[in-house]
């Protein structure tokens, strides 16, 4: 079954990153195929957003493979990220705060044409993006420091929305969404894994995974405690993976599955 | 109904995957009226106003003051002071500061001098060297306060003194140099077009390239549905602009005709204000200004970046401190370097150069510049005492920041931030 | 306050002169040179009037203050330029407006009219002899502490210091030799005390320095390492605190220079330029700059101050009074050095 | 299970309102390993190690630069701009930059001699009249900074310039100005008590208060269940302190005894020191440091601390001034504000005052200003020209920044950050 | 029946808000009684975040009256907000990056004793406060720039709870936190309610709500929008409220009986 398989999209192995004396990551594993919507979950400071980090590029890890397509890569600078087709929304939004909506969403990869900047094709593609999406912020030419928690998260979505990512990874994404919107972006990541985009998903929220995801990957403490198929688990034996209540039975059989596979 | 079900069903956990139906369109209630305010004019408006005040103040004190050498003077005395203000600015606009655009300044002119006069190199190469040396400066202080994550103002404080030093040092004994007064460098202030068609063609071509710019993004915008600035406001610009330009081109046509450093300067004028809001280079450069960490994450070499701009500043500092060598054809003094950098400062700052990224336009340094040269000249026809000039230097550069604090209040009240 | 002089000769013979000082931190220009010149000229041409600037230390500014006398119509300019760059291009301004300028005290490039200054060797002789006779009255060592400036602007210091080798060659050990950043008592303090470390305080014999401003530091820095029995340390300038000083017995010598003599020739030879005539009648002599060649001249000669010579010189010539000098707390030393 | 029940309905927007039971804690893995690495250790060790390589080079070059009377020296000739640095470290603390500091100190001393010599006012009243127009011109700037939202290197730019303008207008035609060098101010660095009881007691007095705060905070600390610093370590860092502390004082006694000056410089360090981390004013600061909203949601006056750090940082110039003036018992000269200023913020950048808000003890200057006092003092030993010398003061500052950022991302990667 | 219930804690009546020409907050009116919990909802953009920086004190209101225990006050800066016993947990949480858990917890309040800051005092008790809640930093005493999402709004919890406050002010605080955390803070909400404290609580998590609100408030727009009996109102009619799909059945309703009422 292994040898048929095509490569999963992304796949760690055995990443660790240390602060210090703190192990934020410790021998973790993950992967995301194409067309797939894994779930990482885990308590406040699982390092959850450290391995989001770790594969952005953002932080780089201090040990262990990461491999894209089947091949290792190194992710060293935001950039190389970015170059494999990844895009993130980071718990923290990440936006430049004096830009304007338009200049954020497109920054790093402006539009141009001859003698500068295509503002008026910026600025059209933005609005259509945002109404596509039910998002919505007063102007789009107001700087992104004066919009609304949500509004701002809004910006971060279209900007990792842009271009054609191959993986897109979501760190808590609708933490400051309305109902309405979280809805909408839920249908955005279905169309998502229906475009073969691979969706790695941050959230403490079970009923937003258990409506979109594949997979429920599990972190605690810096290690991987479990991995799940979202419609043969039950929340409770999430929840124990997530809070430690039990640690064993349901690692243990995803160990022995993974060996089998080997 | 089904829509709150739908809604309430996801977010309470349930498993269905409902496709949201459509929902109305929130009411497009928050798009602020723009039209009569646009970013930057209060400060424009605020500076020109400013001017005129000053220019009727230090007429009334002499009545050379407004003659048309006087004004001849000034716009030509200005470009040293106006291209290390330009620099100044791309360096604000990352949220930094340099503070060695003087020393550079002196110690190009000292390059300058020795390689042209001690080495006996060209005059065109030793002008090459000088603005390479500057820009190599800027390139290194940018480097190091990216590479070690130093603020540039303490790296560009240690150059502040440095260059001053390496200055003196290569001046050796003689602590200054001349250089030819009939040469290059000499003639950059020295020249003028006096056919009176050069000053009124130059101010016809402007005010075309504005009107045309102007209409070409107008139609653009209406073509791909946005909402556009309405013609009479295109109508009433383009004719301010053509006052303001052909009243300056008969007042240099009154005196000597169109000097040469104001037609450089408002060349590189042109380029930098493009280079800074149409280019990626721009935007990249405000991108830091607002946000170094976002930029990081949005792919943007930051470092690169950083060094670029320090080395745009570095760049225009030498080229100002040949311009305002020119007239001597000596080298500057090591001790201007504080004044001068003061002035180019007060000059950006009072162009309405925000010092909080995001904000800034190379033309507004026009102005800037223009205000404080206006004051070097009203101060010095008047005979005010140098001790009491210092303190005006200092109480322009304040009242620039208050007034661009003001207007910062202002714009940020009308939700233009 | 400038009045609108009309650009040539008036019809009843007045004229504007102007006057260009390059800085403030000398106090002789304010106190002594302005008022000075001023008074002579007013004695020469009633009807003539006299405008000044003072650059501060600063080319640029005081090119633009030429520039700007030449807008207001002055007739004639005495510039003392700054310390640094030549103003060969502001001169040459001058000369093409018709307006004849005047070197003061240092000699600026371009087509100068005339030159006033000091006999800069004979400064240095002076200075030279005055340090070997108060060695010699100590007759302890020879080691000397050479405290000299930086921007040695060669036009008018190096004959200085060829005039004070010329007389201490040979006679001296130059043990330590310091060039002071700039102009000012700390820098020189600092100097003076390294050389104290360097030397031991009981080996400086003697202290040259430039003038009384490097003297005043350098002698504060041998005070503050507990030398009890001061070297002999000269200066140049006579400046009030120097005269002080050599009253204290601190301070041995200073090289002064009659500074009425030299506002008098200026305004003699700016008079005689307004009104069109040569000024060679006023010279002894002639120097040539970097442009030019043939240069009137005058050159005078300084005098040394020491404690027995203050009231034959400055006080005498009316540059302080005695009551300036003495003040409560130097009535004993004025006393002993016949002041009171 | 129930747990897990209770978890999943309430989150799934069930009504009920179960109580959570208690849940097994969480695992204290996350507390980092900090006894052996203490905050500050390392940058403290990198100086104390760049300062013994320093003095052995200038000893080889000059054998007379680690003799007792150029130690005493340096001792007295750091106060000065010792005092100033402590200043900045303050405004560092806040994030911000006073570059006039220099030009307050030429200011304040040039105040003094006038209100002393020309008004005939007594000492000791001249001195708090030039130690209170620095405390004025300090809050002046701050509050223009604070209260317009300008950045304060801007306000203290304009200060650089306009207080050396206004001190060259009170010095007026003099341009300098002596005053008596026998009295009060001239004695600040001419004193020195002879007794040898005094040297010697200072350092005992001052082992023995650090042991004595280090046992009662390790004390407390036991006694409210706190992880506290080990016996062995105290034991260890009082052992060093007052090797250190009477190898000082042996020095000193070889030469004339303990400076007044040292004396009252440990005193302000100490008291600063205090300040500034034990007080609720040094918290303030901190905390407008590291985010000045937040500080102003938690309730801070944050114009008020602004405000009062500058006054601080003025305050300290002044004084710094009037020690600067103190050995030649005349005004500083008006040119010299830039060097001034660079020194000590070099001497403040040295003790590890990081720039980025947050750390920085008032300690730590001490050892800054001790490297920037040796290094000029072995450079005036040595001979070496001013050009160079300002190269070296531009580089002394360089090599500041770059080894504190080193130790700070040191410090970061082992989790201190 | 108006005149024996004690004056409400906090009372807000026509309530203005402009950002230039954007009007954020308009006519808005809102009460919340001592062991009252008031959830505050709305879509992205409605105005919340702005209300309740009115309500601290950050930015003060352009029109409108506060009524503070039935006796008119002005709240201009946060300063005058905290002496009335105001606490606020902000969405943006306004912490200080570089000071640690500690001195952010006690910042502005600290405790002194003889010659300076009590710091041993203030660790003990920030460690009791964090293990009371069943926060978890790794600890006290690192900057709090280095704590994960979840844990940094754990801090600023902490520091709204210590001292007594009389009216808590909520921020969408539990959109970092993690379930277990989330359900700990719920249950602390309750306990605040039984001691009398008045509750704001922002959020957009109906579940949240509905376990421990007592009234819901909705705002759309910048205006009120319908204010809902927890008990007695579906969550299909809130929605509605929120989302805008019917504007008046319910606001309608309410008003009618605030017209009793007065
Ligand atoms: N730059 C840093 N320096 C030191 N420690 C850090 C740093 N970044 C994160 N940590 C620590 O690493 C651990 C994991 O943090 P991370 O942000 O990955 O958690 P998380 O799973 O995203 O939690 P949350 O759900 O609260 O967002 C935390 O204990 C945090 O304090
Ligand atoms: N400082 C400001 N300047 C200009 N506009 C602002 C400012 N602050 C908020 N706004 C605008 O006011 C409106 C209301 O913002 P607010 O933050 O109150 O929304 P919210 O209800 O909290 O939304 P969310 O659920 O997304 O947090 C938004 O449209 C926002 O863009
Ligand atoms: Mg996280
Ligand atoms: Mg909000």
């Amino acid at each position: 079954m292994t040898h048929v398989s095509p490569p999963p999209l992304l796949s760690l192995r055995a990443v660790c990153k240390n602060f210090g004396a703190l192990q934020a990551l410790t021998d973790v594993d993950l992967e995301v195929r194409p067309g797939q919507v894994v779930a990482l979950m885990g308590d406040n400071g699982a390092g959850k957003s450290t391995l989001v980090k770790v594969i952005s590029g953002v932080e780089p890890a201090d040990a262990g493979d990461i491999e894209w397509h089947g091949r290792k890569v190194t992710l060293a600078r935001p950039h190389d990220a970015q170059r494999l087709g990844i895009a993130t929304v980071y718990q923290d939004l990440a936006l430049c705060d004096g830009l304007d909506v338009v200049g954020n969403v497109f920054l790093g990869r402006e539009l141009r044409r001859s003698g500068g900047l295509d503002e008026v094709e910026m600025e059209r593609r933005t609005r259509q993006l945002m109404d596509s999406l039910s998002l919505k912020v007063p102007d789009v030419r107001v700087p992104v420091a004066t919009l609304s928690g949500g509004q701002r998260q809004s910006v971060a979505i279209s900007r990792a929305l842009l271009g054609e990512p191959k993986l897109i990874v979501l760190d808590e994404p609708t933490a400051a969404l309305g109902i309405r919107q979280s809805n909408h972006f839920l249908d955005l990541i279905e169309q998502l894994r229906e475009r073969g985009v691979g969706v790695l998903l941050v959230s403490h929220n079970l009923g937003d995974v258990k409506a979109v995801a594949d997979w429920v990957a599990v972190l605690r403490l810096g290690r991987n405690n479990g991995y799940f198929d979202v419609n043969l688990t039950s929340q409770e034996q999430m929840i124990s993976a997530i809070t430690g209540a039990t640690e064993h039975a349901v690692t243990q059989r995803r160990a022995e599955a993974e060996e089998l596979e080997l | 109904m089904a829509d709150a079900d739908a809604l309430s069903d996801r977010r309470g956990g349930g498993v269905g995957r409902h496709l949201l139906a459509p929902v109305r369109r929130l009411a497009k209630w928050g798009t602020p009226v723009k039209g009569h305010l646009r970013r930057g004019d209060l400060g424009r408006a605020l500076g020109v106003l400013g001017l005129v005040v000053l220019w009727l103040v230090f007429q009334a004190f002499n009545s050379n003051y407004l003659s048309a050498r006087n004004l001849s003077n000034i716009s030509v005395d200005m470009v040293g002071t106006g291209m290390i203000a330009m620099g100044i600015i791309v360096v604000l606009l990352l949220g930094e500061l340099d503070l060695s655009v003087g020393s550079i300044a002196g110690l190009a002119t000292a390059v300058f001098a020795v390689v042209n006069v001690h080495a006996g190199l060209p005059e065109w190469l030793a002008v090459v060297i000088a603005v390479v040396s500057g820009t190599a400066i800027g390139a290194f202080q940018g480097s190091l306060s990216a590479r070690f994550g130093v603020p540039a103002f303490i790296v560009t404080l240690a150059g502040l003194v440095g260059w001053t030093g390496l200055m003196l040092y290569i001046l050796g004994t003689t602590g200054t140099f001349n250089f030819d007064d009939g040469g290059l460098v000499a003639s950059l202030t020295g020249r003028y077009f006096g056919d009176k068609a050069a000053a009124y063609g130059l101010a016809a071509v402007g005010v075309l390239a504005f009107l045309a710019v102007s209409r070409r993004t107008a139609h653009r915008r209406q073509a791909a549905g946005l909402p556009s600035v309405p013609l009479g406001r295109v109508v009433l610009e383009t004719g301010v602009l053509a006052a303001l330009a052909f009243a300056a081109a008969s007042v240099l046509n009154h005196f000597q005709g169109l000097p040469l450093a104001l037609l450089i300067f408002l060349a590189i004028v042109a380029g930098l204000d493009h280079t800074l809001r149409r280019m990626p280079f721009g935007r990249k450069v405000f991108a830091l200004g607002t946000g170094a960490e976002a930029a990081r994450r949005a792919g943007i070499d930051v470092t690169a970046v950083r060094i670029s701009a320090f080395a745009v500043s570095g760049t225009m500092a030498a080229v100002g401190g040949l311009f305002l060598a020119s007239p001597t054809a000596s080298t500057i003094q090591a001790t201007s370097s504080p004044t001068l950098l003061l002035n180019a400062l007060a000059a950006a700052v009072l162009g309405g150069g925000s010092l909080f990224g995001g904000h800034g336009r190379a033309w507004s340094v026009l102005l800037g510049v223009l205000v404080i040269q206006s004051i070097a000249s009203g101060v010095a026809l008047v005979g005010i005492q140098p001790a009491v000039q210092l303190l005006i230097s200092a109480g322009v550069l304040l009242v620039a920041v208050i007034a661009e604090s003001g207007v910062r209040r202002a714009r940020t009240a009308h939700g233009l931030a | 306050d400038q009045p609108d002089v009309p650009h040539r000769k008036a019809s009843d013979g007045g004229f504007t002169v102007g006057l260009l000082f390059p800085d403030n931190q000398a106090t002789r220009y304010e106190n002594f040179d302005g008022p000075l010149i001023e008074k002579k000229i007013a004695e020469l041409c009633g009807a003539c009037s006299v405008v000044d600037a003072n650059a501060q230390g600063d080319v640029s500014t005081q090119r633009r203050q030429v520039d700007t006398m030449l807008v207001n119509g002055v007739d004639v300019l005495v510039l003392d330029r700054v310390d640094g760059p030549s103003l060969r291009r502001s001169v040459q301004k001058a000369r093409d407006a018709g307006v004849p300028v005047i070197a003061y005290d240092r000699l600026a490039d371009g087509p100068v009219s005339g030159y006033v200054s000091f006999n800069d060797y004979a400064v240095g002789r002076i200075q030279g002899e005055a340090l070997l006779r108060g060695m010699g009255r100590r007759a302890s060592g020879d080691r000397i502490v050479w405290l000299d400036a930086t921007v040695p602007s060669s036009a008018w210091s190096t004959p200085r210091v060829e005039g004070a080798l010329s007389v201490l060659k040979g006679k001296v050990d130059i043990a330590e030799e310091y060039t002071i950043g700039s102009l000012n008592e700390q820098d020189s303090y600092v100097a003076m005390s390294a050389a104290v470390v360097s030397l031991g305080p009981e080996n400086v014999d003697g202290v040259y320095a430039l003038n009384d401003v490097i003297a005043a530091g350098a002698i504060a820095a041998l005070k503050n390492a507990h030398v009890t029995a001061l070297p002999p340390v000269v200066g140049q300038d006579a400046e009030l605190s120097a005269v002080q000083r050599i009253v204290k017995g601190e301070q041995y010598m200073t090289a002064y220079k009659p500074y009425g003599l030299q506002a008098n020739a200026a305004a003699e030879m700016a008079v005689a330029l307004g009104r069109g005539e040569k000024p060679h009648g006023i010279s002894e002599t002639t120097v040539g700059n970097a442009t030019d060649k043939g240069i009137p001249a005058v050159l005078l000669e300084p005098v040394p101050v020491t404690a027995n010579s203050i009231k034959n010189t400055v006080v005498k010539d009316g540059v302080y009074t005695v009551k300036q000098i003495c003040t409560p707390k130097l009535a004993e030393a004025c006393r002993k050095a016949g002041l009171l």
